[in-house]
């Protein structure tokens, strides 16, 4: 039996851990932490979880989690947990950090993208940038896990067999992003208002969205070329997926069948990809209306000659491939497990 | 952790079952699991507790 | 290992039929007929089961459901399955029909409520109202099992116990009901297309909904008294869920506890209800919000004593326990399985 602790465990990334991990009889979550809900019980926020656990949230503290935990989430907001980690892996936790505090590895990527000095530069080394498909044997051997963000997962996946069979010029790609209004975590504000949150397709940091340098870092490591993108997100009005379309200027003449040899290539055996481009069926191009609650990520592209471009398609759940179930992963892969134990769950549908 | 010793009390709002650690001090608070309506635990003899309700503000119904 | 097959599996109730069964290690789904899609992979048209199964659609005949099945699932409209019941009994089958085709006993009111004239009426007392809740002994030894209609599932478990107990007045109960667009079964139509069907609250068959005759049929078994209902439903803005909100008038004074103390006896036990009365945490009162994809019922009340009368609220995910959920929670039940087996699953959150 695994323990397992979840910190900041109300918010909705917590929710999908909680939700994934309740249900293993290999897995015991000791802990859910969350400073605002301490002493409620979990389903008061997640009711989903009603009669499924009594369990309720408790105080984070060190030797709280020390104590009770062999493995710990930290599903808090970007610079909050960072400062436990290294009293964590002190005591010989393992850790799977939700946030963006441990994915770039060049401290100066932090001051440019997150205006944040970061404390702990040689622990960047340390961390394993927690993308299977592209770091499964890090990652087994890991103690510090750096999950990746929701976007740069979908849109890594897309263009890293792209990038690295340079099949596109990987100095102009661009990525235009569709997101649910889950991708942008629990608290209120008037833009999640729902009069003002319904309806809308929203773009919003168009030019400096963080993830960019997380999707650079990796598709610089996998080509070893000089790689830039230019993310553009837009809210849209669904609650979980996204899609993201990235853009990318063919070189030389290309045939479809060198990007279909490109991705079966990449994700050969690597049962949470699913190749989409499919001319009969319901969904004939990725579409995230059909991985809702999977770990799935599906990926589809079409070649325009005339125009000389590949088009990538990439839809996930933002929680769970993009988050959560992405994590849930990671632990499988760390504890040495098949990566699918308690994710080959299909999506609902209809949702 | 282990388990700490529990005594469960009768909701007298819903018949809900409390638990209520046996250490628990007068004065302490409990919510009861189904109802969540709270009560003071007013005194602990034996393994039967004797429950307050406590007025809480009005219901946020968010809406 | 049980052999199933499903009649009709390329509707929504097929889909989750499909999506509940292909996980589990003691049941093998060998047939998944539709005669329009005969020949296809089922996720061409379910495309959640992609690189979940490579089942195809076959051909509905009744040797070879008989060659290849124990048990049998009729997912098909009205009408259509009837003249297969009494062959697929006669081979030694056990059916289980998710239709309205043998949910009522008299066949006088399937001419009064379906314009129908019943074939086989001596059927009609074999047939088992498939309820789990009120007649699990019953399921227990069936042949033939007929699913309750959705609407009709979540207003008797929310009014059985106040009938019962005669807490209101049965002859004048008013069910105001709000329903998803997946209730309304997969065939497009001009209210069903998408500017027409999204932000509508839409009241329809508002005096003589069909699932009033089973409502009345069951409340009347349960309680020996004469009962009469009046189903309003409406169409709302959410694809999956429905919530009927019940009022009856209050005979004499009723306390709060009174009615705890109905739902607590009646449903003691039973995994798949929950009640929620609670006045903290995000679910104060039932919302299918909270149900999506999982096989719960949320029970909820409240005592209007100025007026003198009890709102029952009753919430469920019209797909699961309106009708393939509980179809498989049958078919546990006509297995001699905890019923609960592969089913307590927790709805995702949010959705």
């Amino acid at each position: 039996m695994v323990n397992v602790g979840i910190v900041g465990a109300s918010g909705y990334t917590g929710g999908e851990l909680l939700r994934l991990l309740l249900s293993r009889q290999d897995i015991s979550v000791t802990l859910a932490t969350s400073r605002k809900h301490n002493g409620e019980y979990v389903f008061r926020v997640h009711p989903n979880l009603k009669s499924i656990t009594t369990l309720k949230f408790s105080n984070p503290s060190i030797d709280n989690i020390a104590k009770s935990c062999d493995y710990v989430f930290l599903a808090v907001p970007h610079g909050s947990a960072v400062n436990l980690v290294p009293k964590l892996l002190e005591v010989g936790l393992k850790v799977i950090d939700l946030s963006a505090d441990f994915r770039l590895k060049d401290p100066k990527d932090y001051e440019k993208w997150y205006k944040f000095k970061h404390p702990f530069p040689d622990l960047l080394e340390k961390a394993v940038y927690g993308l299977p498909e592209l770091h499964f044997d890090e990652i087994r051997k890991a103690s510090l896990v750096a999950n990746p963000g929701c976007t740069s997962t979908a849109t890594i996946l897309s263009l890293a067999p792209l990038v690295k069979n340079n099949l596109i010029d990987a100095e102009r790609i661009i990525v235009d992003v569709k997101i649910g209004s889950s991708g942008v975590g629990g608290s209120p504000s008037i833009f999640s208002h729902h009069p003002e949150r319904t309806y809308v397709v929203r773009p919003y940091q168009v030019a400096s969205h963080r993830h960019t340098a997380e999707v650079e870092q990796e598709l610089k490591r996998i080509s070893n070329k000089n790689v830039k993108i230019g993310m553009t997100p837009h809210a849209v009005d669904i609650v979980r997926g996204i899609l993201s379309t990235s853009y990318g200027f063919t070189n030389e003449k290309i045939q479809l069948s060198q990007i279909w040899h490109a991705y079966r290539e990449a994700y050969n055996g690597r049962k949470f990809i699913r190749l989409v481009k499919d001319v009969q069926g319901l969904e004939k191009l990725p579409d995230p209306k059909y991985v809702v609650g999977s770990n799935f990520c599906d990926i589809g592209f079409e070649l325009d000659e005339r125009f000389g471009r590949i088009i990538a398609f990439s839809a996930i759940d933002n929680l769970m491939k993009g988050a959560s179930g992405q994590a849930v992963q990671n632990l499988n892969i760390m504890l040495g497990l098949d990566e699918t134990t308690g994710l080959l769950i299909p999506s609902l549908h209809p949702v | 952790m282990s388990k700490a010793k529990v005594i469960v009390a009768i909701c007298p709002q819903c018949e809900g079952n409390i638990e209520v650690p046996s250490d628990a001090i007068p004065g302490e608070i409990v919510s009861c699991p189904d109802c969540g309506t709270t009560f003071e635990v007013d005194a602990i003899d034996g393994n039967k507790v004797f429950l307050k309700s406590i007025e809480t503000q009005g219901e946020d119904w968010g809406e």
